[in-house]
Formats: structure tokens, C-alpha cells, sequence
């Protein structure tokens, strides 16, 4: 087994939202949403850690964190894209702007730049269908996306500026 | 906040904030209720529409009758502001002119309340800025 | 206590959030101030209007204003022209595209006109962060009822005669469940409701928790009551943070009135609430594998019977409801069964809402009566299709639904109807899709969305859908043959005879049901190799009208991938087999020397 | 008690309520195909996820097929098991799994013992209609199990067996929809894993995605090789399943046959496990009697209960789940260690040669002493005690391979002096047998008096966790006695928790113990065979002459020559070993 390398803190941490769900293995998702907002992904130290706290095998901890699409074993990048790609958003053109986003990037679908800014990732509807079709970047939701807007928003991340950027 | 402890406690809270969503009750429906808009252009301003249109809500209020009081532009009668217009459930609208705090107390004691016509009001072949 | 004499109600709803409602409400907040009227006018965030098309909404009362697509830089006009000078600002006005004419007054929007609200009565009209305005509404006057007035099988009678069936896609009658619960002997049970909203294009469970999360913790206590469970879980999807957090403000809420909790309303009934939170996984809303998915494992479903009913949550009797059917519940006890199955069709009670979304006007979410035909809500509510486009189709049901056609437009829509038309309710999700939409991609658009939430367990749905998934890319890429069309549809049929759970059964009706109503689209990409709609790269093809071309070069410069040769001032000429369809050269020729066929 | 009538295939059937379809049909001798399902009668071991679909029936007036195996019958229903609809239905199925599943059967470790390959036989599958991307995955070897994970079909027995029935915790579903398969976490190899190799899901899985490390070839090379001494042991349930190989019926003995076959392929003397399982009875049962005797005098240091530790999956669960518990197994070596360390010594030096001169090859019912021969603490300058091991089945493809006609051998007795054992020996093979066997050698040298009766009932059995008291002339010692690792794992932790009352306990790893072992011949999921054999090596041990292990002639002799006395100096570099925390 690989050894464990994480910093003690973050055992800490992980051992502290084990004990708030009671260590109880039935509490397994709660505990992996609660770490994976902390740490930002799960990587497998951190699901050894897991595992170890709850007393179950660390193989059901990764059949569970592989079943959900929400959980990430990589690291996102600085600034997440995500693009909806549920029903009204592909019939709206989400294909292309996703397409767009990954020729400007040069990564694929769960890949993050090699600078470590941006990551893609697909959304299954966020509910904003009157927008459609709609990208977030991190909290911030960006509505009636064009693939020609896509250079745009991009550019404005990687230059640290987001103020002046159309949201709607 | 205070634990509600009985059916009783529920409807007695229930009765305290209703108040605070009658307008969005009463606008819902609003042809279930009396309905008045009041002229609030610079020229009913200037002619005090603004109390007018206070007092009809405090009125109306005291005498606990459900109405829907909305302001709305110039009407047109610029002679006669503040202008008032009142349409009962079922009724077609009627406006009434000058409405100072007299005309309100006469116009919700009589015609909104016994449905008698009164004095003041100006003819019906006007438009409202909704048109 | 002030009592305001305007109310501005904004949209709190995730879509007008996004499109900045927040920052509108705190410029309006601004405003207010300043013009001194903060005793006169109160801001109200509320929950969906449903009118997403058109978001942030706004609507002024007393008078119905409805301002559609606010910004913030609106706010100062808004508060200036309209509250103090009492002139409505038209420019903001919701514009009926059949007259072209500005309609200041909600209630004369053809949107709103054929909707019927029961389970979103208070979303858009209350503050879903306020219990006394949910209370003000006749708020758990229907808890105390049941509790106070009404013995546990009475209530489960008023459900079933009110004829109340699952809104969660499957139909079942909601009273009967209940009763089945109920009549399980075990000394702990369990509500749960199943928020897990996860069809691509369904937003209906998120904006009933956005705008009026009361309602479902009502109905949750009520069945409770009444199966003789003291625990509610809810199980909702993380990615809807703004439902997570009213629902905790609410659950918090009615704790704190004691309407959740120890002894409510004095009758010695005990209720308590917690979340639980769904992870990215669409099969999850199946009941068996929410189950598992709360009990900490992979959201597998397993085989039915056992029911929930008999052995659920932590092998528990457990009784699973979706968001909409609770959110039914308070109302049937205050009005009466009898009121609510005079609505709808003989089989189908009560309304249904609809997230109607796709290639139409007001894409939005609406609550109709059972009942209300196609063409209704596609036209009447939906103000028809977008652009002036060609009516094609028609979704619903989402990835388990099928796709229907124009001789669909007229069937009423109930479980029963749409069933019979080849699709099914589903959990409400509607949409709608224009002559430009290729029916072949949208069933593999459907199929890919199956294949990656299929959980894999069983051998139809793992294997099956994607033998389905990889026909249908064959055909699309214009290699398909006529057997294939057999193929698919004879795995199609073995796929729902076999699979594991209500996924895998339904997954194939995408395919099944373009293929019974757009047969001629398959042909035309298998005979032909067209497709006719336009939308299979691989069946496009480019070329430059010699004739037409002046050289100028500007396509030769704008190709990505140097599939365009010429000299300057000479017809240029496009490699096919370098052509990636991307259009750039299509759309930058001045002189439409470049067709698309 | 409730009953229900229902008809299958228009028979009209009775059965209790709670009774599947398939179970129903069975019982009236219609055989509906399964893949997935595994249900092991009397020892609690079931997979059900109703995931293959093969079993599908269809139940009047349902919409659905309904898959058997999982659906309970009801009153009144009418089920058909064979029409057109449910044929089409499980064909178009199994093609689906094929379509999935690499094309390399001719070569597969697993054909012609493949229920894939059974069942495509048995619905006459002659093409697959449904082509495209097959599942690939990265093969893993370690030192006793194989996972060629391409020829998965996620029936999820190994799953249960890894997680329910033994605890152990390595495989679970990982991914989901077509990405999903059984694996470890993050897809490491086994040998990085708390794998213990009891190799229960080799035993279990349909097809070839899991399979023991095939040495055939290393035996061939080294009976080949002149300058080479190879000697062989053979583990006692070996006897008790070898002839299943060979078309014969379940727990027929071929000890006989079993040590003429390994003549006639060469080796240069054909021992016997047996004789070291006896030895292990001395050095175990004189560590038991040492240590209970220090216990009942108040030595606060000694621990209780003693727990055995011939079970080499066994000896790794506890060095990774209870590490802090690794004071607690006796000390004594397995009884195929015990071979090695005896053969390289003892047995080298009377034959003058050196170690590195012979070759000692084990017949194991077990993958997990693959792993076990392998381990550091068990070599002499890297030259291992034991060189290499060959499961019962794999020995079965060499004699096949040797043009060894099995069936028609004559029977032969072992070689001198490691080939002679007693009934206690021979019993080490079945769940209770080793304590059986250490309480009649315990039970002499205790009280020393001779035992009234031999055959100890109370420890006999196939339930999980069994206990019983036996009286040593007054004195009760409390027994307990675990099979499969999940049943170990309650036993243990009722001895973390100090609620443990027991002075021994023995543990298999194996349901059944080593006659139900990760390396026999497969049982294709039915427990009777297992039976059948546990009752085998009880006749084996009722026909032996000598039954004690303490009575051995060879044994006393190499004390008298060699070893001196149990738990010697000698003994003890020789015969025990210690236990790692490998967390």
C-alpha cells in the first residue's frame, strides 16, 4: 500500500469531518462532499485516510467516489469551467461552445491546463435552461454562451481581470 | 422565535401575518376586490394625490374592506386631479375627480360601500396610460 | 408592523440569480433609500416565476407590473419612473409576440393565462426564507389539520381519492403507497424525498425547493403522520445549492416554531428532517438506489420486490416521494380531495408541471392542468417556436421519454396519453425541437446521457446501451446500413424487456420512438447519406462554386486545418478529405461561392 | 407455514412462500440458465444482483421479463421459462456480454471449465449480432492470483466473496455504466493490496478474469533437469477433490492414485504434507499446553487464546486488519513450511546433497501458498524451503499433459521417512480438523492418559463459527473454530473487545477449509461437493491405523534424530516464525 503523505493538517481535517458524521460508514458520501469542498478533490491518500476513519475498505471508498460523477480524484483547475450540457442547452448549441472551450485550452473533458488555471468539466443541467446554453466558471454563470464568446471569457480569466465580462 | 405549542397558536399566527401579504393576495385577484388607482403624474402630485392615495389606504384599511390601491399615470384630466378611479367586483371602472380627504370618506362610505353613485365623477370615454 | 403599500417581488430562482437578480435587488434596496420609501416599499425575493425565458423578472404589486430581462443598471428607472411617479417603464414590459404590444399586466400574458397552480402556488409569490409568509398562505394549517382533526387513515383516504399520483415520473397512486407503508409493521420507518432532479432539461423539483420549500416539509410530516414515521430525509442533488440552503433556512424555521420537531402543535407527534446529498448521479432517482446512495454506498438499484414500502432505508419500511407530489399533498387536506380530482383527466388528477425548455419562445417553468393538450402548452404558454422555425418535435419524459411529432400535438397530456404515444410523463421535463434538429443525434444525444449514468450492474443497460449508442454513431457518421436500423430496434425491445430498473427499461424509448415517428430521417442517412436536418458533420460537405469565387483568399486564410487551396485572385478548392465541417469558411465567404450540401 | 401454487412451464408446482422462481423450477427438474447467481447452501453465501440477466423468465401478465433468480414466486403465477420472447431475450443478452468479452477462448486458462463458455455452448450462440469497443484493462499478476479484468462480466461474485464472506475488503465495482469492473482501489495491483491470496473469488469467478498463477511449466523444467533433486508434498484435501478432475465423483479418496500419478511424472520422492501437519500438532499443541499452563498459574504476559496459524491468507488478514494482535497466533509454522525447513535440512543431509539441489514442490488446494513460499522469512540465503506450488487443478493439467491415464492408476503408499502421517494429519484438511487433531495430541500429553474416543463430533461441521468445551480430565477447554475470514474477524474482534472465552481457536481462511480452497477443483457453486469431500478425509482418518499425531514413528524419530524435543532451539529456527504488522 502506497504510504499515506498527506500533511498532518490535513489528516486533521479529515479526521475532524470523519467525527462530525460520527465516523459511521453509512455517512460515506457525506464525508467525501464535506472533504472534497475542503481539499478541492480526492486525491487516494485522502481516501486511504477515509477509509481508516470509518473502518471500511478503502476499495468501497473508491467504488463510491468512481460511481458519482461529482467527486474528482483530480485537481481542478484555478478557475473550473463547466458546460451544461443537458437537453435545452445541446439543442441551443452547447456542443460547439464545449468544443470551442476545449480547442482554445488544448484539454479534454476532466483535464486541467498545464498552467493550472483552467479545467473543463461537463454539467448535466443547472437549471438556468432559459439561458441555455450556459457555462460556469466556478460560481459565476455565464448565459446564451456563443463559441465566439468563449476566446473572450477565456482571456479575461487568464488576465486576472473578470469584472468587465457579460454574464447574460 | 416563540414555539407554536397548538392548532390554536397556528391559526392565531396565521391571523398576525396575513397582513403582510394581503396586497400580494389582493392584486392576485384583483377583480375579487375593490379596485382604485390613483393618478400620480407631477400634476397629481402636485394636487396632493399623494395623501389622497395615503388616506385611501389607511381608510380602507380601518374599515377592513379588501382593495387593491395602485398608482398610475397622467389620466388625462389634468383640470380635475387628484383623479381617482374605482371599479367595484363586477362593475365597470368609474373616476372620480378632486378627490381630496372629504371625497374619499364620501366615495368609500357611499358608493364603494352601498354602491351609490355620487358627484364628481368625470366621464368614462378616457384612456389610462396602460393602453 | 409595517404594512407596505407596494410590494416588488424579484425572482430568486437559480436562473435569475445568475443573470444577476441579487445585485438588482440591492440597487432597487439603493433606490428605496434614497427617494426615502423605505416605509412605503418592501422588496420581496421570491421564488421561479416560471417565465425563465425571460429572466431576472420583476413583478410590481399592486398593480401586476411584470418587468421581464431587468439589469441592474434598471433598478434607478424602475424605483424613479414606476414607484414614485407611478409610471410603468415600458421598455422593460414583457412584449406578447403574436400583437407585438407591451403587456404591463402579468395577468393578461397568454404564459399564465391556461396554468392552473397547485404545487407552485407560493413559488414567485412568497419569500421562500420567510415561514410567515408561508403560513400567511394557509402554512401547515393542513398539518395541523391531519394532526388535530384527522385520524391516519382519514388522511390516506383524502389522497387517494383525490386521485394524487406520483409526479416523479412512474405514476403510482400516492395515497396507496402510503397505505401499503403504513400497514408495514415496524417499530421505525422512514419519509423520503426523492430531490435527486437529475433529467438534462427538468428543473421543476428545484424550483418548487427554490420558491416554496415549506410545502414539501408539510407533506413530509403529513406522510409521516400517517405511515407512523417520526424521520424525513431529503435527498437532493448537490449541484443545487440555492434549494440546499432554503431548505435548511426552512427546515430551520419550522423547527424553530416547533412544526418539525418534538410534540407538534401539542399532539405528541414527533417529525424530524435531515438532508442527505446526491453526488452527480442520475440513476439515483430510482428509489432503490437513492436508498443505497443515502446509505453511504454506490448508487446501484437492486431488484423490486421488496418494495421501499416494506424494506427501504437501512432495510426499513420507507415511503419515497418526489418533490411535486409533496408538494401537492398540503393542498389536497386544505381543499379537499374532492376539489383536486375535479381537475385533470379521468385517470390523471390534479395539474402537472412542466419545465418547457428546447427551441421555443418562453422557455419556463408551468403548472397545467391534466388534461391540457400538445399543441397548448406548446403554443398558447410556450408562444411557439423560437425564430419562426418549424415545429418538429416535441420531447418528454426526458432520457426515459420519446420524442413525439405534430400528430401528437392534440392527445391531452396525462400518464396514460403519453404512455400510449410512445413516451411517457416522466418528471416533467419538455422539449421542444425545431426543423433544424437532426432526430437521429438527438436519440444518440439521449443514448450518450444513458450511457454514462448507467450504473453497470446489469447486462442490458452496461452492454446494451452502448452496442445502441455505437449503432447509432455509425449512422450518423454516414456509415449506417439498413439491418442497422433492425438491429436497433430489436435491441431496443430486448434492452427494455431485460434490464434491471426503470433506466435501463426506458433508455432504448429514445431510439424507439424517433424511429417510429422519423423513420424518414434514418433513411435519408442510411440511403442517401444526408442528413436532413443538417446537423451530422460527417454528412456535410462544402464546396466553392468556381464561378462565384473571386480568389480573395479570405477562406483559404480562416480554414483551421489548410483543407483549402488556391491561388490569390483564382477559384479556390476545398479537400475533402482534409474538411473538418467546422464552417468557418462557409460563414467568412462574401460572395456565397461556398455551398453546404 | 405459508405455501404457494404456481405453474412453470404448465406444471403446477407447490412451494414455501419466499421461494424464487428459480429455486421452484428447480425443484421440479427444470434447469433455468444463471450466470451471476451463486448460492452456496449451509454456509450463508449467496450472490444475487440480479445482474446478468441470463435467468430471465417471463410471468404472465407482467410487463417485463422477470429474472428468476430473484424474483419470488406468487400465487397463482404462470411462468414460462422457454418461449420465443425469453429465448430471444437471453441469447440477444448473452451476445451482449460476448460482445464485451476478448475472443481468446482457445487459450483462456479457463476453457473447458468456464460457465461463459458453458453457457454460450448451452443457448447456441453462433454469432454475435452486437460488435464494437470491448473493455480493456491493464493485466495484473502477483505471486499467487492472475486478474485478466477484459473477461469480467461484473457477475459480482468475487465481490461478495471478498467483502461479505471473507471481509477482507480488496474488490469492489469501481466506475460506473460501461467503465464499470471489479477491481481494487485506484486499479493497484493485488500484491499492493490487504489481498490475503485465500483466492475465493478464483474459486468463484465464471470465467477467466481471475485465475492462480500457473507454474506447471517451472515443475515441468525442473523434473527435467538431472541435476536436480525434486521432491513433492501433497496437502490433505488435495486426496479428497483431485478425482473431480477426472470425471469422478465428488469426494472420492485417490491418495492411492494421487501418489502413483506424481511417480510417473518424475518426482524423485513423493511425500506427504500429512507427516508435517503431525509435526505441526507437536510444536502447536506443545506451544498451547506450555502456554496454558503459564496462564493457569497467573503469568499476566501470556495470551489466550492461542490461535492456529497454518493458513497462510489467514496468517496475512491478521497482519494487515489486527496487527496489534500478532502476539496471539501460535508461532508454528505451516505444515508446508514445516515440509520445506524438514526436507532442505533433515531430509537433504540423509540424501548428502545440498539445498540448492532440490527442488521441493507442494500440491496445495490453495493460491494463497503461492504467496506464502515466497515470503523473505522463509528462505536461506534466497533459496526458498519451498520452491514451488501447483494447486489441485493445476496438477490435474499436468497429469492430463503427461498422458497419465488417472482413472486406471494403481494405488501406491508414500516414500520414506516425510510420507508417513496419521489420521490427525489427514484431517488438517477440513474446517475443525486441526483443532481435532491438536486436542488429541493435547489431550494425551496433558492428562497423560489415552483418550476414550477419538472422533470428536463437536468440533465436526460446516457452520461458520462453531465452539465447544472439551474436558481435559477436569480442566474445560473452551474451542472455538472459524471458517472464511468474516467469521474470523468476529472471533477476533470479540478478543480485542476481552469478551473472548476461549483457550484455542482454529482458523481456515476458506469456507469448508482447505477442501473448499481458492486452488480446487471448481465447485461451479454447488456446496455439496464440499461436504463430500469433509466426509472423505474423516474415512481417510477413521481407516489410519495410527491417529494421533504424537504416535507418529517418523515423527518421534526425527525429534530423537534431528530435533530434539517440541519447541527446541532447533525446532524453533526451523519449525516457527514470526508475524509482521503490515499496515
Amino acid at each position: 500500500m502506497p504510504k499515506i503523505k498527506l500533511a498532518e493538517n490535513t489528516i486533521e481535517l479529515i479526521q475532524e469531518i470523519c467525527v462530525e458524521f460520527e465516523n459511521k460508514e453509512s455517512e460515506l458520501i457525506n464525508v467525501l462532499h464535506k472533504v472534497q469542498g475542503k481539499l478541492g478533490y480526492l486525491p487516494a491518500e485522502v481516501q486511504e485516510v477515509i477509509a481508516r476513519e470509518l473502518k471500511m475498505s478503502v476499495a468501497k471508498v473508491y467504488g463510491v467516489v468512481t460511481f458519482y460523477s461529482f467527486f474528482t480524484m483530480i485537481p481542478q483547475g484555478e478557475f473550473p469551467i463547466s458546460v451544461c450540457m443537458g437537453t435545452a442547452c445541446y439543442v441551443r448549441g452547447a456542443e460547439q461552445v464545449l468544443a470551442e472551450f476545449k480547442r482554445q485550452l488544448k484539454v479534454e473533458v476532466g483535464e486541467s491546463t498545464e498552467d493550472g488555471k483552467f479545467s473543463i468539466n461537463c454539467l448535466r443541467c443547472v437549471g438556468a435552461c432559459g439561458l441555455a446554453p450556459v457555462v460556469t466558471v466556478g460560481e459565476k454563470v455565464f448565459g446564451r454562451v456563443a463559441p465566439s464568446d468563449v476566446k473572450k471569457i477565456i482571456a479575461e480569466y487568464r488576465e486576472g481581470c473578470t469584472e468587465n465580462i457579460k454574464t447574460a | 422565535m416563540t414555539k407554536i405549542k397548538s392548532m390554536a397558536d397556528l391559526r392565531k399566527l396565521k391571523d398576525e401575518v396575513q397582513s403582510k401579504i394581503k396586497l400580494r393576495e389582493n392584486s392576485d385577484n384583483p377583480e375579487q376586490v375593490v379596485q382604485i388607482k390613483v393618478g400620480m403624474a407631477t400634476c397629481g402630485i402636485a394636487s396632493g394625490a399623494k395623501n389622497t392615495m395615503n388616506y385611501f389606504i389607511e381608510e380602507l384599511e380601518q374599515e377592513a374592506i379588501d382593495a387593491v390601491v395602485t398608482q398610475t399615470g397622467c389620466m388625462g384630466f389634468c383640470y380635475a386631479e387628484p383623479t381617482v378611479e374605482v371599479t367595484l367586483p363586477n362593475k365597470e371602472a368609474v373616476v372620480f375627480g378632486n378627490v381630496g380627504k372629504e371625497k374619499v370618506r364620501e366615495i368609500i362610505n357611499v358608493y364603494i360601500k352601498r354602491g351609490e353613485l355620487i358627484d364628481g365623477i368625470i366621464p368614462v370615454n378616457f384612456r389610462t396610460i396602460d393602453e | 408592523m409595517t404594512d407596505y403599500k407596494m410590494h416588488l417581488l424579484i425572482c430568486g430562482g437559480t436562473g435569475c440569480k445568475a443573470s444577476e437578480s441579487d445585485e438588482i435587488k440591492n440597487r432597487l434596496n439603493h433606490y428605496i433609500e434614497e427617494f426615502d420609501l423605505g416605509d412605503e416599499v418592501q422588496v420581496v425575493t421570491t421564488g421561479c416565476f416560471g417565465f425563465c425565458e425571460k429572466g431576472p423578472i420583476i413583478k410590481v404589486l399592486p398593480d401586476n407590473t411584470f418587468y421581464v430581462q431587468v439589469a441592474p443598471a434598471d433598478a434607478e428607472e424602475i424605483i424613479k419612473e414606476h414607484i414614485v411617479k407611478g409610471r410603468p417603464v415600458g421598455r422593460l414590459l414583457y412584449t406578447d409576440p403574436n400583437s407585438a404590444k407591451h403587456v404591463s399586466d402579468s395577468k393578461g400574458m397568454d404564459f399564465y393565462k391556461k396554468q392552473i397552480r397547485i404545487a407552485l402556488k407560493n413559488c414567485g409569490f412568497i419569500n421562500p426564507e420567510n415561514i410567515d409568509e408561508y403560513i400567511a398562505r394557509d402554512g401547515y394549517q393542513a398539518l395541523g389539520k391531519c394532526l388535530t382533526e384527522m385520524s391516519r387513515e382519514e388522511v390516506i383516504k383524502e389522497i387517494k381519492d383525490s386521485g394524487l399520483r406520483g409526479r416523479g415520473g412512474g405514476g403510482f397512486p400516492t395515497g396507496l403507497k402510503w397505505e401499503i407503508t403504513k400497514n408495514v409493521e415496524n417499530d421505525q420507518k422512514y419519509v423520503v424525498c426523492n430531490a435527486d432532479e437529475g433529467d438534462p432539461g427538468a428543473f421543476m423539483d428545484r424550483s418548487i425547493l427554490e420558491g416554496d420549500p415549506h410545502s414539501v416539509l408539510e407533506a413530509m410530516a403529513i406522510c409521516g403522520y400517517c405511515i407512523g414515521a417520526d424521520s424525513g430525509l431529503i435527498y437532493i442533488r448537490a449541484e443545487y445549492p440555492l434549494a440546499i440552503q432554503r431548505l435548511k433556512v426552512a427546515i430551520k424555521q419550522a423547527e424553530e416554531y416547533g412544526l418539525i420537531g418534538n410534540d407538534i402543535l401539542g399532539t405528541g407527534f414527533n417529525f424530524k428532517l435531515e438532508l442527505r446529498y446526491g453526488a452527480g448521479a442520475f440513476v439515483c432517482g430510482e428509489e432503490t438506489a437513492l436508498i443505497h446512495s443515502m446509505e453511504g454506498l454506490r448508487g446501484e438499484p437492486t431488484f423490486k420486490p421488496p418494495f421501499p414500502s416494506v424494506s427501504g432505508y437501512m432495510g426499513k419500511p420507507t415511503n419515497v416521494n418526489n418533490v411535486e407530489t409533496f408538494a401537492n399533498v398540503p393542498v389536497i387536506i386544505n381543499k379537499g380531495a374532492k376539489w383536486f380530482s375535479s381537475i385533470g383527466t379521468e385517470k390523471s388528477k390534479g395539474t402537472k408541471v412542466f419545465a418547457l425548455a428546447g427551441k421555443i419562445n418562453n422557455v419556463g417553468l408551468i403548472e397545467v392542468p391534466m388534461g391540457t393538450t400538445l399543441r397548448e402548452v406548446i403554443y398558447d404558454i410556450g408562444g411557439g417556436i423560437k425564430g419562426g422555425k418549424e415545429f418538429k418535435s416535441v420531447q418528454t419524459g426526458g432520457p426515459s421519454g420519446g420524442c413525439l411529432t405534430k400528430k401528437h400535438l392534440d392527445i391531452p397530456i396525462d400518464y396514460d396519453n403519453l404512455i400510449a404515444a410512445g413516451s411517457m410523463m416522466g418528471s416533467g421535463g419538455m422539449i421542444v425541437m425545431d426543423e433544424d434538429d437532426c432526430m437521429v443525434s438527438i436519440a444518440k444525444f439521449y443514448l450518450d446521457f444513458t450511457l454514462e449514468e448507467s450504473c453497470g450492474k446489469c447486462t442490458p443497460c452496461r452492454v446494451g446501451n452502448k452496442r445502441l449508442h455505437e449503432i447509432l454513431d455509425k449512422i450518423t457518421e454516414g456509415k449506417g446500413e439498413m439491418e442497422d436500423i433492425n438491429k436497433l430496434k430489436e435491441l431496443s425491445w430486448v434492452i427494455k424487456d431485460t434490464a434491471l430498473c426503470g433506466l435501463g427499461q426506458t433508455s432504448p424509448n429514445p431510439v424507439l420512438s424517433t424511429i417510429a415517428n422519423f423513420e424518414n430521417e434514418y433513411l435519408a442517412h442510411v440511403q442517401e447519406g444526408k442528413c436532413p436536418a443538417g446537423q451530422c458533420k460527417s454528412l456535410l460537405r462544402y464546396d466553392i462554386v468556381e464561378d462565384l469565387c473571386t480568389g480573395c483568399t479570405l477562406c483559404f486564410r480562416n480554414c483551421p486545418v489548410g483543407a483549402i487551396t488556391g491561388e490569390r485572385r483564382q477559384a479556390h478548392y476545398i479537400d475533402q478529405s482534409l474538411c473538418i465541417k467546422c464552417g468557418a469558411c462557409f460563414e467568412k465567404c462574401k460572395f456565397n461561392a461556398i455551398t453546404l450540401t | 407455514m405459508d405455501t404457494i401454487n404456481l405453474k412453470i412451464d404448465n406444471k403446477p408446482v407447490v412451494v414455501k412462500k419466499g421461494t424464487t422462481i428459480l429455486e421452484a423450477a428447480s425443484g421440479i427438474g427444470i434447469d433455468i440458465p444463471t450466470l451471476c447467481h451463486m448460492k452456496l447452501d449451509d454456509m450463508n453465501i449467496e450472490n444475487k444482483p440480479g445482474g446478468c440477466r441470463i435467468c430471465v423468465v417471463e410471468v404472465n401478465g407482467r410487463r417485463n421479463l422477470a429474472p428468476a433468480c430473484c424474483t419470488e414466486a406468487n400465487d397463482g403465477m404462470e411462468i414460462n421459462t422457454h418461449s420465443m420472447r425469453v429465448i430471444n431475450a437471453r441469447r440477444t443478452v448473452m451476445e451482449l456480454i460476448l460482445s464485451d468479452h476478448p475472443f481468446d477462448c482457445l487459450i483462456c486458462a479457463k476453457s473447458g471449465n468456464c460457465e461463459l463458455q458453458d453457457m454460450a455452448h448451452k443457448l447456441g450462440i453462433r454469432e454475435i449480432r452486437y460488435q464494437g469497443e470491448q473493455s480493456t484493462y491493464r493485466e495484473d499478476t502477483s505471486p499467487a492470483i492472475i486478474r485478466d479484468v477484459d473477461k469480467c462480466i461484473m457477475c459480482r461474485r468475487c465481490e461478495t466473496m471478498c467483502n461479505e464472506v471473507q471481509t477482507v475488503g480488496v474488490l469492489s465495482a469501481i466506475n460506473r455504466g460501461f467503465q464499470s469492473v471489479v477491481s481494487p482501489a485506484f486499479e493497484m495491483n493485488l500484491d499492493h493490496s490487504v489481498c490475503t491470496y485465500c483466492g475465493q473469488c478464483v474459486a468463484v469467478c465464471p470465467t477467466g478474469a481471475l485465475t492462480e498463477v500457473d507454474e506447471t511449466g517451472k515443475v515441468v523444467r525442473a523434473l527435467s533437469d538431472p541435476a536436480k533433486t525434486v521432491i513433492v508434498q501433497t496437502a490433505p484435501a488435495v486426496r479428497a477433490a483431485l478425482g473431480e478432475e477426472f470425471g469422478m465423483e465428488a469426494g472420492t479418496l485417490v491418495t492411492g492414485k494421487l501418489v502413483a500419478a506424481l511417480r510417473r511424472l518424475g518426482f524423485d520422492h513423493v511425500f506427504d504434507t500429512d507427516f508435517a501437519a503431525d509435526l505441526t500438532i507437536m510444536e502447536e499443541g506443545t506451544e498451547l499446553l506450555n502456554r496454558l499452563g503459564k496462564f493457569l498459574e497467573g503469568d499476566k504476559d501470556v495470551k489466550l487464546p492461542i490461535l492456529t496459524s497454518c493458513c497462510p491468507a489467514w496468517v496475512k488478514f491478521f497482519e494487515h486488519q489486527f496487527p496489534e494482535m500478532k502476539d496471539i497466533p501460535s508461532s508454528a509454522r505451516s505444515p508446508q513450511q514445516m515440509f520445506g525447513a524438514i526436507a532442505k535440512t533433515y531430509f537433504a543431509d540423509k540424501l548428502e546433497i545440498k539445498r540448492e539441489d532440490m527442488v521441493v514442490v507442494s500440491i496445495m488446494p490453495c493460491v494463497a501458498k503461492k504467496y506464502e513460499c515466497s515470503r523473505d522469512e522463509f528462505k536461506t540465503n534466497g533459496n526458498p524451503d519451498v520452491d514451488l506450488v501447483l494447486t489441485t487443478r493445476e496438477l490435474a493439467a499436468l497429469i492430463k499433459l503427461s498422458n497419465i491415464d488417472f482413472k486406471t492408476l494403481p494405488s501406491e503408499d508414500f516414500d520414506h521417512p516425510l510420507g508417513e502421517s496419521t489420521g490427525a494429519g489427514v484431517i488438517f484438511g477440513t474446517t475443525g480438523g486441526v483443532i481435532e487433531a491438536a486436542v488429541r495430541t493435547a489431550y494425551e500429553i496433558h492428562t497423560k492418559k489415552k483418550l476414550p474416543k477419538l472422533d470428536f463430533d463437536e468440533l465436526r461441521g460446516m457452520e461458520g463459527i462453531r465452539e465447544a468445551t472439551i474436558d481435559f480430565n477436569g480442566l474445560p477447554i473452551r474451542i472455538g473454530i472459524a471458517h472464511g475470514l468474516g467469521n474470523a474477524r468476529k472471533l477476533l474482534e470479540d478478543i480485542q473487545a476481552g469478551k473472548s472465552e476461549f483457550h484455542a481457536i482454529e482458523i481456515m481462511s476458506c469456507p469448508g477449509g482447505c477442501i473448499g480452497g481458492g486452488g480446487q477443483p471448481y465447485h461451479h457453486g454447488n456446496a455439496s461437493i464440499l461436504k463430500k469431500r469433509q466426509m472423505a478425509l474423516y474415512t481417510e482418518d477413521k481407516n489410519k491405523t495410527i491417529r494421533k499425531s504424537h504416535e507418529n514413528p517418523y515423527i518421534l524419530k526425527l525429534y530423537d534424530e534431528f530435533l530434539g524435543k517440541p519447541m527446541s532451539e532447533k525446532a524453533h529456527h526451523l519449525l516457527h516464525t514470526a508475524y509482521f504488522d503490515r499496515t
